[in-house]
């Protein structure tokens, strides 16, 4: 079998989720109250028996450095195997500067002495299981030079803004990749993963900096669709991609349907993470929960309902937690209402009585903050 | 403390049949509880937060489950440098064949040349199968400040109950001066707790004593303890205030896990006093829309749909539509069907309980264990 | 590979008497070798580089050292969430006491629980005893290919000298057609490297048959492999072309560790199937000013102020200033005083060998072993 | 025994490492061909019991983070303690912005957060074992508010450029922190090294930044002597400052003193650090070693004198190394001279006769090159 690298962008350039994103790269992002983005990316090449992967970060990396760590709890043989972090110091000049390019070129010396014919490159801002050997095997039996995976949406006119999404020819050959316009609900939407050679991807990243310094590799791919043999393979499954607040809202409260959650979570395809060593959760006398994740750590004496719940909350007596996507360590205090809500890790609310806001357009309280 | 000054060794010897099935395939320590864990985590966290780093684990009975869980100390973060978590089997050396062994001390007898490996100042002697939370530690700077020769842990005990347990008699100063294995007429309310810190030399020699005489049992309680006391050395007892349960019968496991459902037992989980365990790759726990829960103490990986009152469920449990479970402890993986009703029980881990089946009463005497599947409407 | 559809167990238990002082108190696989490797390191990173993560070490001898040296096993990366090194000593069960292993194939007998826990589809067995780099993943990509139930990898030998070991009969296309153990008559120079292939559900069959057969030595080779050849079942040679060596004898171990110093030998460890081992925390080697060295091949920690000629220094020694050390193994800290002489000789670990002694010599037929310190000049 | 946490400083900023220093932090400098600097400072506080770590970096932190992973090498553990690397973003406006206090700033809820009563600041830019027991408890037991650890020179005129040193009362009291002048020989060199209560600390910080943006802690210090107890405390034993390509050069060869190796380095304080799984130095026919230092993975058949040589280096037959600092991977060709050089990991010296320098101000060769 041909052996393939794995690389992940912990950093979305067209990402916008407000607040969070202060604070740290999307790929740091918790997920259903005890993931982090990261872990879906790396687990999908870990399990796929990939075992050198890059995580490319620009700016806070600290979250993600501490969480990725030397890569074994994703079952990656340090002694075989590595899980590198790879910094690109963050353009304050100009945010457009700040392409994956630009953070490949800065690490060309490491890219350039991988011993692996093919590199499989993938994102954190996206979640989906996709078994990376067989896309590789796909890709190499295609004859193409390069393969995009997309998945088949029907809903591009509500969702997915600021994805990409690709123009492709009966034989799945591409004609272009450009932004979706949400003009019409099927759409490809290009998951930001793609394979090729190595060697082509180096000369590739080279060629991109030449023509333009702010040129990311998928515009780069999108000029060159009539020089190489770009095509689509297509993605099943559970698929969510994380744009804005509302995206990264609803692929968390979504994942409610069991079904769904199936769909993603399999025992033959585990997802990794790292545990924080939170003892189970106490759900005292009183408390009401229905249809909810709950992270370990939690004390709950509230209400709590079709809620995500993250490690070590503490929802007090007369509380109601409702729509709700609550992040690691928050406090809510007694007979505070809470609605349509992504509260971040760490706050503490105590003083106001209601925080609501209409389920079409959740709201935000910041990190730390005490209400 | 310094690096090694003391050394813990934890006798997980014996097989636990007063656990019953619960411990036909894995030794005592190994046995879950309190929703995640497994009993020997707690000894084993209470040696991290109170800076040991190396670990010895006495064992010879169904020791893979015990060994593949304990080796390499990832767990509890004891696979530094120079730390480690060791399963100390019997075996075969140049001059001697492979024995069992013969009581609690002939186990660190049979073991003296791993202990002399890291030279310790002192040896802490822990059991595999009490749930507590202990700073070994304090006990140590306890133990140094006394000048004692060894310290035993106790714990005081309902004067009507002392007959059930070892009893420390002491003088005015805490030195002890006498010990009773179980008297009829306890003089004194201080249990052992199974909890010694020696003076490695001196106990070294005579565990060496001990293991050519034929006469010994080779027990710490009924050997060693006494000739030390013959000897004249200076024992001291630290005298233990929190929570601490031996959890030997199925009736007090299921108590201590009962217990961390009531804020006034003292057993919490949740402090800054840490019990560290294997993480399981499991999602969050998910709460059905018609679930009801009253008091519940449960980890990631359940899945609830119908009622749980006064219940701790264990890693990968699942409770189905109009399931009643009450007063119960379900261990890893057990499936409580649609509409079944369960009380008062310790469900083991894998079991399923059928559709509709009724399992245990309210008014029990006993906690029903439930080690096979049950059936239910077909 | 797959993740555990291969597991490996490593045979590691004889008292390898004929290593004489230097097993007396550690098992075989954990005797030093090559500067600053221990012998089991070349099984188990044969294992790693071949993409295993689960590996169990059977042992009965001394394993307090193999134990804590392969426990957790973090020394080759088998540390990660699910892989791991597990130390499988004999052990009491429900319905077991403890009983030695009576040979190789019990050894796995009494561990099916621990096997079946991983569910793999092949069991690959290895000796601990040899020094070799393979990768198992071609071999187990020959099996698949052989559509064989049992693939063992051989290696030709000198034809004068096949009457030493276990010869494989095969037919033209590689097929075993009968195994004879030291035949005095061989008909091929196929030698077993003792390294086998099984489809685990045909083994554990075979295997569980074994344990009640009153007849049976419990042997891979005399019994097992035979079992199999009776039953008409598909076994394959896997012609391994490389360097191996068995390094049982204090010769054959002190020749073994020459070969490093020899290009032509073809054992090399710095190509990049690397061979990993625990790190000591040692200077880099210091040379001094008055040192010679000719032909060496040493590691970190070894200080050498004399002259060092043809020999392998192992960490911590110390060659001290106008000592010649030639065609010798310097175990580790072991230390050779001012002006002495050693010559042909392995010398065991922490032996120091006095100012001006005079040891071996060039034309002795054997190796000398130096197990205890040797007086030199007051 | 009252609780400290520790601060590393990776990176100096009186330091100026030609060449060396393009590439790494002087945290990750090689020393002794198999140490980084940086496991002194970590080892110095892990055997003194102080687990709960900060090492800081600003640019170019993947080899400080690669080589610290999660710190069970310095026997730390993870689940107790912890080895955490904090970024701060470097200043490419001006230089003068990156001062450790606007590191300490970026990171201020991190050290705001910290449990233990004391902090003890150290660095990774100087060689030295410390008990830091023995320093918090005499720092406790002089009453002083802030200890600072100085070592006594007497040739400070030839050495220490650009080190701070300290002028000391008769009380070991601060008179004042001020630069090497290199006017006298006798000096105490401050080894960037102090303890105080971390709530001090949190204040000193704050009001350093109020003062000035360019201040560093030191600066401020300096000017508070009057208004705190400040005292010197003395360091004996082996020290070396690095402060330039020269004083790194020397650091290195004159632990060719066994005696001086053996101050450093004692059986009862190790100093640990990351295995790289290297095989045993191979010495063949012909080859000639004195008085150096080999690191495993090397391979050699020429000439090796007064010199410090690297793991994994090559050097052919008839080559001669002198009085040289080779880094990792070098690879000398045959017959090649080599003397008084630095030479960076990985290059190649193939085409070149002889590289040469004067013993008092000797060469480098950049990191990867070929010659």
């Amino acid at each position: 079998m041909a052996g393939a690298y794995g690389i992940v962008i912990s950093t979305g350039n067209n990402i916008n989720v407000e607040g969070l994103q202060d604070y740290r790269p999307v790929g740091a992002f918790s997920y259903l109250g005890r993931y982090r983005m990261v872990d879906f990316p790396v687990s999908n090449l870990s399990n796929s028996g990939i075992d050198r992967i890059q995580v490319y970060v620009s700016q806070n990396p600290r979250s993600l450095a501490e969480h990725l760590g030397s890569g074994t709890q994703y079952n990656i043989n340090p002694k075989k195997g590595k899980l590198q972090l790879l910094f690109n110091q963050d353009s304050r000049v100009n945010k457009i500067y700040n392409t994956d390019t630009a953070a490949f070129l800065a690490n060309m010396n490491i890219i350039e002495r991988m011993q692996q014919e093919y590199v499989i490159v993938t994102t954190a801002s996206m979640i989906f299981k996709q078994d990376f050997q067989a896309f590789l095997k796909a890709h190499i039996e295609s004859g193409a030079d390069i393969s995009l995976l997309y998945q088949k949406v029907n809903d591009a006119k509500t969702k997915y803004q600021g994805c990409q999404v690709l123009d492709l020819n009966r034989q799945k050959g591409l004609n272009s990749i450009c932004v979706n316009t949400q003009t019409a609900n099927e759409r490809n939407v290009f998951m930001e993963t793609y394979v090729m050679r190595n060697d082509l991807f180096i000369d590739l990243i080279k060629r991109t900096a030449k023509t333009s310094s702010v040129y990311s590799l998928a515009d780069f791919i999108n000029e060159e669709h009539a020089n190489l043999d770009i095509r689509g393979l297509q993605h099943k499954g559970y698929f969510a991609a994380i744009t804005d607040l509302k995206s990264y809202y609803d692929a968390n409260l979504e994942l409610l349907d069991i079904r769904k959650a199936n769909e993603l979570f399999t025992s033959d395809w585990p997802i990794y993470t790292v545990t924080t060593d939170s003892c189970p959760v106490e759900y005292k006398k009183g408390a009401v929960v229905r249809n909810s994740m709950v992270a370990n750590g939690c004390i709950i004496e509230g209400t709590v309902e079709n809620s995500v719940i993250g490690r070590g909350v503490i929802i007090k007596a007369g509380a109601v937690v409702r729509n709700s996507l609550v992040l690691g360590h928050t406090f809510i205090d007694k007979d505070i209402h809470i609605e349509n809500q992504i509260i971040d890790k760490w706050a503490s609310i105590r003083h106001v009585k209601e925080i609501t806001a209409d389920a079409s357009n959740p709201g935000y309280v910041k990190r730390d903050d005490v209400l | 403390m310094k690096h090694n000054e003391m050394l813990a060794m934890i006798l997980a010897g014996g097989r636990g049949s007063r656990l019953k099935d619960l411990t036909k395939k894995v030794a005592k320590p190994a046995v879950s509880f309190g929703g995640k864990y497994r009993i020997v985590d707690f000894p084993l966290s209470n040696c991290v937060n109170s800076g040991i780093s190396v670990v010895g684990v006495l064992t010879q009975y169904e020791s893979v489950l015990l060994n593949s869980y304990v080796a390499g100390g990832a767990h509890w973060g004891l696979n530094t440098r120079d730390s480690g978590v060791y399963v100390l089997p019997p075996r075969e050396k140049a001059d001697e064949n492979l024995n069992v062994y013969r009581g609690t001390a002939d186990a660190i007898s049979q073991n003296i040349d791993f202990i002399d490996n890291y030279d310790p100042e002192y040896l802490l002697i822990l059991s595999g199968d009490h749930i507590y939370k202990m700073n070994y530690d304090d006990m140590l700077n306890f133990h140094k400040e006394k000048k004692a020769e060894a310290t035993i842990a106790v714990i005081g005990v309902p004067m009507k109950e002392a007959s059930r347990f070892g009893i420390m008699n002491t003088d005015e100063n805490g030195k002890i001066i006498e010990f009773e294995e179980k008297p009829a007429h306890p003089k004194s309310n201080l249990a052992s707790m199974g909890i010694y810190i020696f003076n490695w030399k001196t106990l070294r020699r005579i565990l060496i004593a001990d293991m050519k005489d034929p006469e010994s049992h080779h027990d710490f309680g009924k050997d060693i303890i006494p000739a030390l006391l013959d000897e004249g050395k200076t024992l001291a007892a630290y005298q233990f205030k929190g929570y601490w349960k031996d959890v030997g019968t199925i009736d007090s496991l299921w108590e201590a896990n009962m217990d961390l459902l009531d804020d006034r037992s003292g057993l919490n989980l949740s402090d800054t006093w840490k019990i560290y365990t294997a993480d399981a790759s499991e999602l969050p726990q998910y709460i059905g829309e018609k679930a009801n829960i009253d008091e519940a103490y449960m980890t990631q990986g359940c899945i609830v749909e119908g009622d749980v009152r006064h219940s701790v469920l264990f890693t990968g449990t699942e409770v189905k539509e109009g399931a009643k479970v009450t007063d119960t402890v379900l261990m890893p993986n057990a499936t409580v069907g649609e509409g079944a009703v369960v009380t008062r029980a310790l469900v083991a881990g894998g079991v399923t309980i059928g559709k509709g089946a009724v399992v245990g009463s309210a008014d029990s005497e006993n906690i029903l264990l439930v080690a096979r599947n049950v059936k239910g409407e077909e």
